[in-house]
């Protein structure tokens, strides 16, 4: 009962931060909501029992992504236009494909489910680290090991993206970026 | 049973920060809402680690404090120059 | 009302993702883009994560006394989706700033009028 | 050494990244690039005769974990097939770059150019060669954001609009492939696509796995331009650098259609009891390409940008991919398969000669190309021969695969699609005639510097990839007979 109340809590306040953001019209308003956002996303996967996630979200999604985004604000512009008319097809497209993700869930195993088909593999790995490893975390033993290789890529990722950002945001020798008359 | 009464009224609370980052209108208000939704966070993960009884979680709600500080720091560094008393401009010619 | 009470959590994220997939469609302010997408990526997380809670279990980390514990591989893949959504949005970040720098806006439909005029021109 | 081998043609490209970025000296980073993409080349000739002659895919368990708990690489045919695609393509284009890019890229930034290169290169393999759905994923974030960081390159502003576009597009098209993954990965409990394909038949007309199916369709078709989500395409094409072209125009897309032919076939399966892709191949795919091909044909009828109208002509040609892919018979898949490698050739030959223009002429404008035939006569002739390929005139690549997909349609009775191939041609024949005329039959403009050839050390590379696929229309042996026999091991006819 005590979970329920917690998630239903939790989740509605999610639900309204994330209209709040929608309705915002202020950049710095929209990216503080944002974070506000990760950090309530990040209290509910440690009530969720994912205390790695919780801990990782808090540090680079509240953090590190909302930083990141102030950052821009405060060398681009602040301003935003307000929206003048109400579009129609953005809210078609996304209505069509919630319902769509709706359906979905229809046939799956219930919030909870210890009997879950989804735990196929993670049951292997309930079983093997004890095993197998000598530390207590399950999750740091799937990711620096069994699941390595994906570590691995993803820190290719943050590779990619610095280069990237580094290249973006190197300024030019010549000349400032220039209209190319065709 | 006490421990769901403090629960409750955190999350009461938090949902008023999140009012007054929404509403503003200034950015302090909002820098505050901010930091007052990361402390409310803290106490709460403080809360879940009881309730769940895995008190070694205590660490994480450290963290979260530090992160807290942190952001909000940052943000103050970023806007130093910008002008904290007025409202926002959200408008095309609005002043800023 | 026992299946409204066991998909309750997924509904409620898929809203949140909607949400977020709405603010990136609807909106013309390149900021506000990535900042939906954070959203719409920071949603599937959840989406991960719920799928992952076993009832009456411990977060995976072996303790003396407990039996059941979630599952851990959900938690694994979303770390990595965390690093690769940050990395998307400094990216993003990162053209917005050359793309303020290049046309002095971040409003689509005036960078759109701007094209248009160097269309016409060139 | 043989052992490592599946792995190989990922991990090369991937760590000589760094190396080229940390080199900065622009001549010794490109040089080790390049060098780099001819022995990834060579790794994936000798990966595809493996495969091909001892008769089974190569598996790489990647930290000696079984497919069970870990990730493993699982190379059949087609996988070896599309790392030779990737890697031969790569490295023709990447000879051609450094000339192209002295003139397109500050000099400052070459050694990006070469880091970011090997690094969408290595996410392209990878994406190739791996059995893990998820693993999928983050190889495909790594050769997007490369991508963007490589289109962004280009000289004009738009390109960073276009850039900005195809960024938003693409997350969103690889979170609803993380969407799509997760429910597979709910219904299914793992992320190994083979053991996922055998526990879906347990499920069968699960409506979650059908969601998933769409997702997974829906955010591939992003990334692969499919018609009508290829709104990203024609500007990235259009103001990217033209190397950055040739290489994404040819490669790409095309990962992404190999990615949606492994799920297609590998994972939900098409026929017997449990085969769950039934609505997508029978109704969504088909309606995708038909409309694409004809479509983006006619608005390329009408480009003035003769980079766009390349671009527009890709996303008519991924419409014939994914016709192909959509038949369901030997013949079928051997069409969208040849088709996948035939049009890389010919669309990354076309790019390089649009990038030997652009290096000469500084524009690729199609007023600005009045008289070019006279002008740049090689160059204009190979784009000549590139353009017959599109069409699919008999002796190019293109007509290859375009006559077995002709012939996949017969065999389905389906005259109608025979039909809709030879009239969505005709409009190929427009838009390459449109470019031929305005080369070879309108004077020059007045009062423009005179135009030399363009220098061998572009023209070389041109004239292999336009070479190579009028090779491979005149000498089907290779390339028609490994799709053939990619096919039917897709297929699970077992040779």
């Amino acid at each position: 009962m005590f979970q329920q109340t917690v998630d239903i809590l939790v989740l509605g306040l999610l639900a309204a931060t994330a209209l709040a953001v929608v309705r915002m019209r202020t950049l710095i308003g929209a990216a503080m909501l944002m974070g506000i956002y990760s950090f309530l996303s990040a209290s509910w996967m440690l009530i969720l029992d994912a205390p790695d996630v919780a801990f990782t979200e808090a540090a680079v999604g509240a953090g590190v992504s909302t930083i990141f985004v102030l950052a821009t604000l405060s060398i681009t512009t602040i301003r935003a236009k307000r929206q003048t008319k109400f579009q129609f097809a953005p809210l078609a497209v996304v209505v069509l494909t919630g319902a769509v993700l709706i359906y979905g869930t229809l046939d799956m195993p219930h919030f909870g489910d210890p009997e879950a088909p989804v735990h196929r593999v993670g049951n292997r790995y309930i079983k093997r680290v004890p095993e197998e490893f000598k530390i207590p975390n399950a999750v740091t033993a799937v990711l620096g090991s069994y699941r390595g290789f994906d570590t691995f890529g993803e820190t290719t990722v943050v590779l990619t993206a610095g280069l990237g950002v580094l290249c973006l945001l190197r300024k030019r020798r010549e000349d400032e970026p220039k209209v190319v008359t065709e | 049973m006490i421990l769901t009464g403090v629960m409750a009224a955190i999350l009461v609370t938090m949902a008023l920060a999140l009012v007054r980052a929404t509403l503003g209108p200034t950015l302090f208000d909002r820098i505050l809402a901010l930091n007052m939704f990361g402390t409310k966070t803290v106490l709460l993960i403080a809360v879940v680690c009881f309730t769940i009884d895995r008190t070694d979680f205590l660490d994480l709600a450290l963290a979260y404090a530090l992160m807290n500080f942190i952001g909000v720091v940052a943000v103050l560094r970023l806007f130093l120059h910008k002008g904290f008393g007025e409202p926002e401009p959200d408008e095309e010619g609005a002043s800023s | 009302m026992s299946e409204a009470l066991g998909l309750y959590n997924y509904w409620i994220v898929i809203f949140l993702m909607m949400t977020g997939l709405y603010l990136v469609i609807s909106t013309g302010n390149l900021v506000r883009k990535v900042v939906g997408l954070n959203i719409f990526q920071a949603s599937v997380l959840l989406l991960y994560v719920t799928m992952g809670r076993v009832d009456g279990a411990t977060a995976p980390i072996f303790v003396e006394g407990r039996e059941t514990y979630t599952d851990p591989l959900p938690s694994v893949l979303m770390l990595t989706a965390i690093v690769v959504g940050v990395a998307t949005t400094a990216v993003a970040l990162a053209l917005t700033v050359r793309i303020n720098e290049a046309y002095g806006t971040i409003e689509e439909d005036e960078i759109n009028e701007q094209e248009h005029a160097q269309e016409l021109a060139g | 050494m043989s052992e490592h081998l599946a792995v190989l043609p990922v991990l090369l490209p991937l760590l000589a990244a760094p190396i080229c970025f940390l080199l900065r000296n622009r001549i010794a980073a490109m040089g080790t690039a390049i060098a780099v993409c001819w022995v990834t080349f060579v790794a994936g000739v000798v990966l595809l005769r493996t495969v091909v002659t001892t008769g089974a895919p190569a598996i790489y368990e990647l930290g000696g974990w079984s497919a069970d708990v870990g990730i493993v690489y699982h190379v059949d045919t087609l996988a070896a097939f599309v790392v030779v695609l990737v890697s031969s393509l790569g490295a023709v284009v990447l000879t051609f770059a450094p000339q192209s890019i002295a003139k397109e890229i500050p000099k400052e930034k070459h050694h990006f150019f070469a880091a970011l290169y090997l690094l969408s290169m290595a996410g392209l393999l990878g994406i190739a060669v791996t059995g893990d759905l998820f693993n999928v994923f983050v190889f495909l974030e790594i050769s997007s954001l490369s991508t963007y960081a490589l289109i962004s390159l280009g000289q004009d502003r738009r390109a960073l609009t276009a850039t900005f576009r195809y960024l938003i597009l693409g997350t969103v098209g690889a979170t609803f492939i993380l969407i799509g993954t997760g429910l597979m990965y709910q219904m299914t409990g793992t992320l190994n696509m083979a053991e996922m394909a055998a526990h879906i038949r347990e499920t069968e007309g699960v409506r979650t796995v059908l969601v998933a199916i769409a997702f997974l369709t829906a955010g591939i078709g992003l990334k692969m331009a499919l018609f009508p989500l290829h709104a990203w395409l024609p500007n990235a094409y259009c103001y990217a650098p033209s190397s950055v072209t040739a290489f994404v125009a040819a490669t790409s897309t095309k990962v992404s259609v190999y990615v949606l032919i492994r799920w297609i076939y590998t994972i939900f399966g098409t026929q017997g009891p449990g085969s769950m892709s039934g609505v997508v191949v029978d109704l969504v795919l088909p309606a995708m390409a038909i409309s694409g091909m004809f479509i983006a044909s006619t608005v390329a009828i009408f480009q003035t940008n003769v980079k766009r109208l390349l671009a527009f002509s890709s996303v008519a040609q991924i419409g014939y991919m994914a016709l192909g892919v959509s038949l369901v018979s030997e013949s079928g898949l051997t069409a969208g398969i040849a088709h996948l490698f035939n049009h890389a050739l010919t669309k990354g030959g076309l790019f390089l000669a649009m990038g030997c223009i652009a290096y000469r002429i500084g524009s690729v404008q199609l007023a600005d190309m009045r008289g070019l035939g006279r002008r740049m006569p090689v160059t204009m002739f190979l784009w000549v021969l590139g353009g017959l390929g599109l069409i699919g005139v008999p002796c190019t690549a293109g007509f290859v695969s375009k006559w077995y997909l002709v012939r996949a349609a017969l065999e389905q009775d389906a005259l109608y699609l025979a039909v809709i191939i030879l009239l969505s041609s005709l409009l190929a024949v427009i838009y390459v005639w449109r470019v031929i005329e305005t080369a070879y039959f309108q004077e020059p403009p007045e009062g423009k510097d005179e135009v030399t050839e363009a220098p061998l050390s572009l023209l070389i590379p041109t004239a292999v990839l336009i070479g190579a696929s009028i090779y491979f229309g005149l000498f089907t042996e290779w390339s028609a007979d490994v799709a053939g026999l990619a096919a039917r091991e897709l297929l699970g006819v077992v040779r």
